[in-house]
């Protein structure tokens, strides 16, 4: 039932927002709308994984072998309530920021989130190819009309550059499909299908592409620092906060069990890739002097690494992707929110026209070291523990790709840092002269990610508990 | 006669034909190209009908069929023409020319 | 080599002679007049092969009424060898190239299929292509076609009345 | 009784909560007594704790909670007190306390909440710094260790108005990361190896568990961190640099505590390096080499605080060269005493400062001896210390080292010396220039020239006492039997290296060590006079420094060989990743896809002429080559069949 | 044999409408209540009711993926009534003869569904094509519509030639014209089994077959005349008759591929899956890749309905069970897409891209439903199009070989994307007035209806296909 839910009340409020006229009425619809599908995630957290609450298996398609199949376990638990906690956080913080047609804007938020959710918790492939699209086309229209002056064809490219990755995708999926016994769509056939090394190796790379432009891989990344930069913040939280998440989720859920071999045989291109990726990205944030491209580059790096850990296939490195999935997902989010307070407020992304804002905006500026903080993995913060075990798996595999990866910890130092510094240090600028600090509702939305930070930073067993079944399943298989 | 000349002969006129509406530009005479291919086909067919040996298949009445069909052309022919030379005429009422390539204005 | 044999040929000769002069002759009349003899020919050829319905019809169809009808449109748009749109002679030779090729298609096709090498057509033989067989077969076996040809007629009818007429 | 050991930390958390959070209610001195107060409190319980030990040895360890349980391993947060670290806890909190003292009174100009932010980012950094010292396990210590990591950041960079100061904070920061990384890989490969990271594990019986192989790994890596937190070659630049923060802060993160964590990490897992020999001489060369190539540096420098950057770096070495030779409880009692007077002589600079108003440059001083007597006279003490005249307590530290080196390798002793001479050497240039002689700074200097108050002499009278009798808790064993307290006294936690190393004769020819011992002090004692004498009569001069002058002057141009070698060449890589790679060669490719569709598209469209007669000849030309392709089918599937 | 009947008859009574009824605005409705006679009749005759006894002998072969095909491009035909029969009202007086044209158009389609002989075929394009070609040529002022018309009747009229050289070689081949050819003694003694002269016949038809849906490299056509034709009939032309012709299409391949493949695969090792794979790759080509530089937005579709046809060639390419249903998946979300957008572009006064800058702020109605039909047309999820493209898909994985072909498809079915969304764009994204001429409220509702019809077969697509199996 509540898989059902969690999917029903964004789809049915995103639709009904569209007929909200004014902007108020549309933001309390949308905020409500968030905070109950919230309540049901939190819901689901109490649910014991067995519980018959937690799936849902109807007919759908049955001449195609297509089933109305959803379930939760740890994993999909997890990202739910990291899906149902982006958005009012994402509202909230972006409450006091005006969009035309605001009907039209926070409906397709809302109809993003249940493709989102839907992603996750399908557990029959048409069904989850049918919401990883869904998740899409809000994404699309959200860019391409409220994003910035080159959102068009930015978003446009994103759009393509996605399309052809889910629609190998679809091959893949159909591909196995006939393979399959039963000649169904279930996870379960999925999973029981045998697949000889030949066709392993080749489905592999249908369903890889289409999950390592999601994520994205380099060199698989160039659509996202635009997307990320045109896109309206609000929309970018979304896209980097949990978007992103859905493709390490699909190597989770769908590539490590269904192609054993072929990850054994491809991994170390891919962890090669991935730790190419994190350097590469670091060392372009470096040189970045846009606060947004700075988080997209710096956010490429931390999903290079998440990437790397999935395919050195430790149990360590799994527990800590998951761990990070969520923690990266409430990191970024502060960031983006960050971003956003400094470009409502001063019009401004450039480094090179920001500076000393923390004489002006003492509360922002501590609020956002933390997050800085979180990004740069320092212990006691929610990230150390999820990148101390990815590390750690990376280590297991080769101490090495350790090593080499490693360094994108000193270089994420570096750029962090220089984010601080260029905004918040130094002399104030013309466009900071008179800046003062963020308004209520941004302070306390960071505030309470910082609390969140925090106390995932000193006690994140709960989250590793959560999600240590379905690493338990994965690395079964 | 061996079967085989006629196929030939009306292979040949056929290709004529063919040729006619590749070389001419008067739609008139491209028309008339394609009534040449349309006969050298009747007359292949024709030629089929009188086979011998016939290819035996049951359910047919020796070559009788080939031979109605060939009417039948020549029926859907005569109907062809009649719409056919409608639209040239029409088109000539409107750019006093019938050349294909005079009207040019749909292309890309 | 009998009669027919020679007939045969001259038949043939002739067809493929004025099948080729309705495309070289510049004026279009000559060229209508020139396929009216490519039909006389063919019909020839359906007498040789005892096909007599057939060859009537083509003479009384094509020959007749179709041609007329062509020669009725040139005269009234009276066209003649001055008007005669040309094609650049670099179009000619690859149009006729290229009917060159598909005729190779053709022959080759036909000598690739062994088994019509043993075969003939009979002349002067045969009695299907009477009318009375015809008839039979025709409102028996082709009753449906026949009738569904009908609507044909009336949309070339329809077609022919909404295009030509000048309103 | 053991929950004590929580409260030891909490204190100085509960300060950082309650300055940061209410910095814009609390009034300066309520900011100050809570600060302080916090961290005498946790010096109360550390004392307790330290008798606790000090009766009935280590106690045991509890787990607070489970940190991180990854099914293959299992961190608790758990916490460890025995004789290492509870005498790291009496530094810690005792220079802290004093330190938080002198500090109320040295940044009263600030306003309140800037006050306010520098003692809960200083009561921050003790809380870290227990937490390294504390925990049991290796990622307990690297949590604090990043967590002081931080601290020094935030307070170097306290006053971000500056940039160069964020610059230094940046650059102290991450040359730290670098370190950081290898201390990470260490604590992966002990986990690899043990499943486990706590120290009663690990250490219980390594070489049953680790190939010599791993051992070296492990402990190399170890040590590339140390290099990083403890300011050693390669790593040490950051150190000088550190200097932008406030002078306490100096003192406390950057001489007394935070840069002794290396020591501190390497005593703890001395087990490891002694059974790593090879690691062991790196150890101490490096330490050797740092020693002395700090020193040569800090005999030309004429900012105070640059001078005493250098000889912490120096000091650290001789550590580490202890750490190196084997005399890991001569390193800790240097840096136990090293905390006394490095701690002083900065608090002491930084009176010096106060009172000059901010003037560093010592060659705008001297002559202050006779309006600041209470800071002359602790420095004098602090500077006898540190060169290392009996009986000061830098004599005793220091020749557990020099000793332990001799016995080791004869040359280690001989450069070891020599180290020890220039340190005696620039510190008296120091304290000459700065106290003896006339004064050469501008008239209103001179005119509120002013001895500081209370709060800042106290602290420099307790730490110069302390430095002065601290000594006696290491009497070496030539002069008296079994006086050595402090040996007695860690000697459980370095049971283990001392059962691996029995080969070596305790006291060789003590008599031998004797006349060494105090050769080396009489020409200590001769280098000083000769810098006292001859800084006595220092005049400002103008003509530029030449030759090795020059560069030693310029710190043997190291900051500049780094920028060249490392951060300019990263710098352009990634200019050039950014601007070429991504933009002309990824993103150019995938938008070349597209911009070739398009035409592709304006070109085939051509096909479509309009042109009746064209389209017949091409559709006719497609039936022959679809005939064409027909007959030779059977090949091309074969093609077809190779390529997919 | 009711379709083809009713259709015939209901032209003729449409003719005699043109001088018996005066209003010229009742016209579309009696053609609306004529269709539903057919469409009734159609369904009654899948269920087995047959209004009239007619011994065809066995030139129809009547079943019910025909019959159920025929009841769909009926009901498109309806819709297409029903959406823009109004605007046929534009071209000429002869608004009624129009509607009887169409009649006989779908008499063809009936004919074309169901014929079981190469007469019946031959005779069942004739039917659907010379009535298009006056249609095409029916704005007889307009010079573009007579090149189109002019280019159409003599390409038609040429490749009427071919087909029918391809069936005189099949005849030779075979000695009749049924499809099912009884092969007496020839399945037993293996080379006798075919004749090449049926196999370069078959080439022939096919070609000539291939040229009617516009599949390249026969489709040059296709451009000119959906562009020049007027857009109303443009409209049908693309959805009922190209789905008509691909029905017949994929009836003759079902029984001639299969027979002969099956018959001689020894013999000649014939592979007519390479034939089509070459017009598969070719068609998906020009038409995607070419339509992405057209300015006006109805060259585009005409492009857009080629690569269409290059997909649904995927069910001739693999003939199997998933290839049936899919063709008429294909046929409805194709059909119903198709219509709808032409049905908002003749509402509009610019036919290029700009022309539809800043029509969702003007009309948003048709701006949404425009959407969800290029949606469609794209093929994405929980729109009929989506399914349509995967049964193509599917069917060719089914078959196991030949995945570069799917894989090509599936890049190209990207660039496709890439023109559909410029109208998007232009639509939502783009400033600017967009021109339209008065729209109803009953159209707009119609819109509505449309669309919501696509999104439930995108979700339900079984709906759809469940009366096949009745």
């Amino acid at each position: 039932m509540i898989p059902i839910l969690l999917i029903a009340i964004p789809l049915v409020t995103g639709f009904a927002a569209f007929f909200i006229n004014t902007d108020k009425g549309a933001k309390i619809w949308s905020l409500l709308a968030s905070i109950i599908t919230l309540a049901i995630a939190v819901a689901a957290l109490c649910e014991a994984n067995t519980s018959s609450q937690l799936s849902v298996n109807a007919e759908w398609l049955p001449a195609l072998g297509a089933k109305l199949s959803l379930s939760m376990d740890g994993m999909a638990k997890m990202l739910c309530l990291l899906t149902a906690v982006s958005l009012p956080l994402v509202f909230g913080a972006t409450y006091k920021n005006t969009y035309n047609k605001p009907g039209n804007f926070y409906g397709l938020m809302l109809l993003m989130q249940a493709g989102l959710l839907g992603v996750f918790l399908a557990t029959d492939a048409l069904l989850f190819y049918f919401f990883w699209e869904l998740a899409l086309i809000p994404a699309y229209f959200l860019c391409s009309t409220w994003g910035g002056e080159k959102r068009i064809q930015v978003t446009f490219k994103f759009f393509i550059y996605t399309f052809v990755g889910s629609l190998l995708l679809l091959i893949g999926i159909l591909y196995i499909y006939f393979k399959t016994p039963d000649s169904s769509f279930s996870i379960q056939s999925f999973y029981n299908t045998k697949l000889t090394d030949g066709q392993q190796f080749f489905v592999f790379w249908l369903f890889f592409l289409a999950f390592a432009i999601k994520m994205p891989i380099f060199p698989f990344h160039t659509w996202q620092p635009d997307t990320y930069e045109q896109a309206p913040t609000a929309v970018t939280m979304m896209l980097s906060g949990v978007m992103v998440k859905m493709g390490i989720y699909g190597v989770i859920r769908w590539i490590l069990p269904v192609f054993p071999a072929a990850v054994v045989k491809f991994d170390q291109l891919i962890i090669v890739l991935s730790v190419i990726g994190m350097l590469y990205a670091s060392l372009i944030a470096i040189r970045q002097d846009d606060v947004k491209r700075l988080i997209a580059y710096s956010s490429i790096a931390h999903i290079g690494l998440m990437c790397a850990a999935i395919f050195s296939s430790q149990q360590v490195g799994m527990e800590g992707v998951m761990i990070q999935m969520f923690n990266h997902g409430i990191n970024v989010i502060g960031l983006w929110i960050v971003a956003d307070a400094i470009e409502q407020q001063l019009g401004t992304r450039k480094f090179s026209e920001l500076g000393g804002l923390a004489q002006r905006a003492p509360g922002l500026a501590i609020l956002l070291v933390v997050m800085i903080l979180a990004n740069i993995a320092l212990p006691l913060t929610n990230a150390f523990t999820g990148e101390f075990l990815m590390f750690n798996g990376l280590f297991n595999y080769s101490i090495w790709m350790a090593f080499i990866a490693g360094i994108s910890i000193i270089l994420a130092a570096v750029y962090s840092l220089n984010m601080v510094q260029k905004i918040f240090y130094g002399r104030t600028m013309p466009a900071t002269e008179y800046a003062n600090d963020a308004n209520g509702n941004i302070q306390f939305v960071l505030a309470l990610l910082a609390v969140a930070i925090l106390v995932l930073g000193v006690y994140p067993q709960p989250v590793i508990n959560l999600t240590h079944d379905s690493v338990q399943a994965v690395l079964a298989k | 006669m061996p079967i085989q000349y006629y196929l030939t002969l009306s292979a040949i006129l056929f290709c004529i034909g063919v040729a006619g509406a590749l070389t001419r530009r008067n739609a008139i005479i491209i028309f008339m190209c394609i009534e040449l291919m349309l006969n050298a086909v009747n007359l292949m067919l024709v030629a089929f009908s009188k086979m011998s040996p016939a290819v035996e298949v049951a359910g047919t009445n020796g070559g009788t069929d080939a031979q109605l069909f060939v009417f039948f052309i020549m029926v859907v022919a005569a109907a062809e023409v009649s719409v056919g030379l409608a639209i040239i005429v029409m088109m000539y009422r409107n750019v006093h020319s019938i050349d294909v390539n005079f009207l040019n204005r749909l292309k890309n | 080599m009998d009669i027919t044999q020679i007939l045969f040929w001259i038949l043939s000769a002739l067809a493929l002679f004025a099948a080729i002069m309705v495309l070289v002759s510049k004026n279009p009349v000559h060229s209508v007049l020139w396929l009216i003899v490519v039909f006389f020919a063919i019909s020839g050829h359906y007498i040789l092969l005892n096909a007599q319905f057939l060859a009537i019809v083509n003479l009384i169809v094509y020959a007749g009424a179709i041609m007329v009808l062509f020669l009725f449109v040139i005269m009234l748009m009276n066209l003649n060898a001055e008007a005669e749109p040309q094609k650049n002679n670099w179009m000619k030779i690859i149009g006729v190239v290229t009917g060159g090729l598909l005729l190779w298609v053709l022959v080759s096709a036909v000598r690739s299929a062994a088994d019509m090498s043993s075969r003939t057509a009979t002349l002067k033989t045969g009695d299907i292509g009477l009318i009375q067989n015809l008839g039979k077969v025709l409102f028996n076996d082709y009753a449906v076609p026949f009738e569904i040809s009908s609507v044909l007629f009336l949309s070339a009818m329809v077609g022919a009345v909404v295009i030509g007429k000048k309103d | 009784m053991n929950e004590l050991v929580y409260l030891v930390p909490l204190f100085p958390l509960l300060g950082f909560l309650i300055n940061g959070l209410c910095r814009k209610q609390l009034s300066k001195s309520l900011t100050g007594i809570i600060g302080s107060g916090s961290i005498l409190v946790s010096f109360v319980i550390s004392t307790i704790l330290f008798w606790q030990v000090k009766s009935n040895g280590a106690l045991p360890v509890d787990p607070l909670f489970t940190f991180i349980d990854a099914g293959s391993f299992k961190i608790d947060f758990a916490f460890q007190v025995d004789q290492l670290s509870c005498l790291f806890l009496l530094i810690i909190t005792g220079v802290g306390f004093l330190i938080h003292v002198y500090s109320t009174s040295y940044m009263h100009d600030e306003e309140a909440p800037h006050f306010a932010r520098y003692f809960s980012y200083l009561n921050l950094f003790v809380f870290s710094m227990l937490l390294l010292v504390l925990g049991a396990n290796f990622v307990i210590m690297f949590i604090g260790w990043e967590g002081v990591g931080l601290c020094s950041y935030l307070l170097i960079g306290f006053w971000f108005k500056n940039d160069n100061y964020n610059y230094a904070a940046k650059k102290a920061f991450v040359m730290n990361r670098i370190g950081d990384l290898g201390f990470l890989l260490a604590i992966f490969w002990i986990i690899e190896k043990f499943h486990s990271a706590d120290y009663a594990i690990v250490f219980a019986n390594p070489q049953g568990t680790l190939s010599p192989a791993d051992i070296t790994g492990i402990t190399l890596l170890l040590f590339v961190g140390a290099t990083g937190k403890s300011a050693q070659i390669p790593l040490y630049t950051w150190l000088p640099d550190a200097m932008a923060g406030p002078t306490p802060v100096s003192a406390l993160i950057h001489a007394a505590t935070m840069v002794t964590a290396g020591i501190y990490m390497i005593a703890r897992s001395n087990i490891l390096y002694t059974l790593a020999p090879s690691v062991q001489a790196v150890v101490a060369v490096i330490g050797l080499a740092t020693a002395v190539f700090a020193a040569t540096i800090a005999l030309k420098q004429n900012d105070i605080k640059k001078v005493l950057a250098y000889s912490t770096v120096s000091q650290l070495g001789y550590m580490f060269l202890g750490l190196g030779v084997g005399a890991y409880t001569g390193a800790v009692f240097h840096v136990m005493t090293h905390a006394f007077f490095k701690a002083c002589l900065f608090l002491g600079a930084g009176s010096v400062i106060h009172a000059m108003g901010g003037e560093q440059d010592m060659r705008n001083m001297g002559g202050l001896k006779k309006y600041m007597p209470v800071t002359q006279i602790t420095f004098l003490l602090s500077c006898f210390a540190i060169a290392g005249v009996p009986p000061f307590s830098g004599f005793f530290s220091k020749d557990a080292i020099l000793s332990a080196a001799m016995q080791s390798n004869m040359l280690y002793y001989v450069i070891g010396v020599l180290g020890a001479l220039l340190t005696a050497f620039y510190m008296f240039r120091l304290y000459g220039m700065t106290f003896l002689g006339s004064f050469r700074g501008t008239h209103d200097q001179e005119h509120h020239l002013h001895e500081s108050p209370k709060a800042i002499t106290i602290p420099l009278v307790v730490l110069a006492a302390l430095a002065t009798v601290g000594g006696l808790l290491g009497i070496p064993e030539v002069f008296v039997k079994d006086s050595n307290w402090l040996e007695k006294f860690l000697a459980p936690v370095f049971a283990g290296s001392t059962a691996l190393t029995q080969a070596k004769p305790a006291e060789g020819n003590s008599s031998m060590e004797l006349v060494y011992m105090f050769v080396v002090a009489a020409i200590i004692v001769a280098v000083i006079a000769f810098a006292w004498s001859k800084y006595k009569k220092y005049e400002k001069t103008t003509e530029p420094e030449t030759g090795l002058g020059k560069v030693l002057a310029n710190k043997w141009y190291v900051d500049e060989i780094y920028d060249a070698i490392v951060v300019r060449p990263l710098n352009a890589l990634a200019g050039f990743l950014k601007n070429v790679v991504e933009k002309s060669g990824i993103d150019g490719f995938v938008n070349g896809v597209g911009r070739f569709v398009q035409y592709s598209s304006r070109q085939l469209r051509l096909l479509q002429s309009g042109l009746a007669g064209n389209y017949i000849l091409y559709m006719v030309l497609s039936i022959v080559v679809l005939f064409v392709i027909f007959w030779n089918q059977t090949q091309i599937v074969q093609f077809l069949e190779n390529i997919f | 044999m009711n379709a083809i009947i009713i259709s015939a008859v209901w032209g003729v009574i449409m003719m005699f409408c043109s001088f018996l009824v005066k209003n010229r605005g009742s016209y579309r409705h009696i053609a609306a209540f004529g269709l539903l006679t057919l469409l009734v009749a159609n369904i009654m005759n899948s269920k087995g009711i047959l209004l009239f006894d007619i011994d065809d002998h066995n030139m129809f072969q009547f079943n019910s993926f025909g019959l159920y095909f025929n009841s769909i491009a009926i009901f498109s035909t309806l819709v297409y009534v029903l959406l823009t029969g109004k605007e046929m009202e534009k071209y000429g007086k002869y608004t009624a003869e129009y509607f009887t044209l169409i009649f006989f158009v779908l008499c063809g389609v009936a004919v074309l569904s169901a014929y079981n002989n190469m007469l019946m075929l031959f005779l069942g394009i004739e039917i659907l094509s010379i009535p298009l070609y006056i249609l095409t040529g029916s704005d007889k002022k307009n010079l573009k519509s007579n090149e189109a018309a002019l280019k159409y009747f003599l390409m038609g009229a040429f490749f009427t030639g071919i087909m029918l050289m391809g069936i005189a070689l099949v005849y030779g081949g075979t000695g009749t014209f049924n499809l099912e050819v009884v092969r007496s003694t020839a399945k037993a003694n293996g080379s006798s089994a075919l004749s090449f002269l049926e196999v370069a016949g078959l080439i022939f038809v096919f070609v000539a077959m291939a040229f009617k849906v516009s599949a390249a490299p026969f489709h040059f056509w296709t451009p000119d005349v959906y562009d020049g034709a007027p857009t109303v009939f443009t409209s049908f032309m693309a959805t009922v008759v190209k789905a008509a012709g691909f029905i017949a299409f994929l009836r003759l391949c079902e029984i001639k591929v299969i027979e002969t493949g099956v018959a001689v695969d020894k013999v000649f090792g014939i592979n007519w899956q390479l034939l089509f794979a070459v017009l598969i790759v070719a068609t998906l080509l020009v038409g995607n890749i070419t339509a992405v530089f057209q300015q006006s937005v109805k060259r585009m579709l005409a492009y857009s309905s080629i690569a269409q046809a290059g997909f649904m060639l995927f069910a001739l390419f693999s003939l199997n069970d998933l290839a049936r249903e899919g063709i008429l998946i294909y046929a409805v979300a194709y059909s119903l897409a198709t219509i709808g957008i032409f049905a908002i572009l003749v509402k509009m006064k610019d036919f290029t891209f700009e022309g539809f800058n800043g029509l969702a702020k003007k009309q948003p109605v048709l701006a949404a439903a425009c959407t969800i039909f290029l949606l469609s047309l794209a093929g994405i999820p929980l729109t009929a199009g989506f399914f349509a493209k995967y049964y193509m898909l599917a069917s060719v994985i089914k078959t196991g070989s030949y995945l570069w072909l799917v894989i090509l498809a599936v890049l190209f079915a990207a660039v496709s994307v890439y023109y559909y969304f410029r109208v998007i764009q232009a639509m939502y994204f783009k400033d600017g007035d967009a021109l339209t001429e008065e729209v109803t409220p009953s159209f707009k509702t119609g819109l509505i209806l449309l669309s919501g019809l696509i999104i439930l077969v995108g979700v339900m697509p079984t709906l759809v296909l469940n009366y096949l199996y009745f």
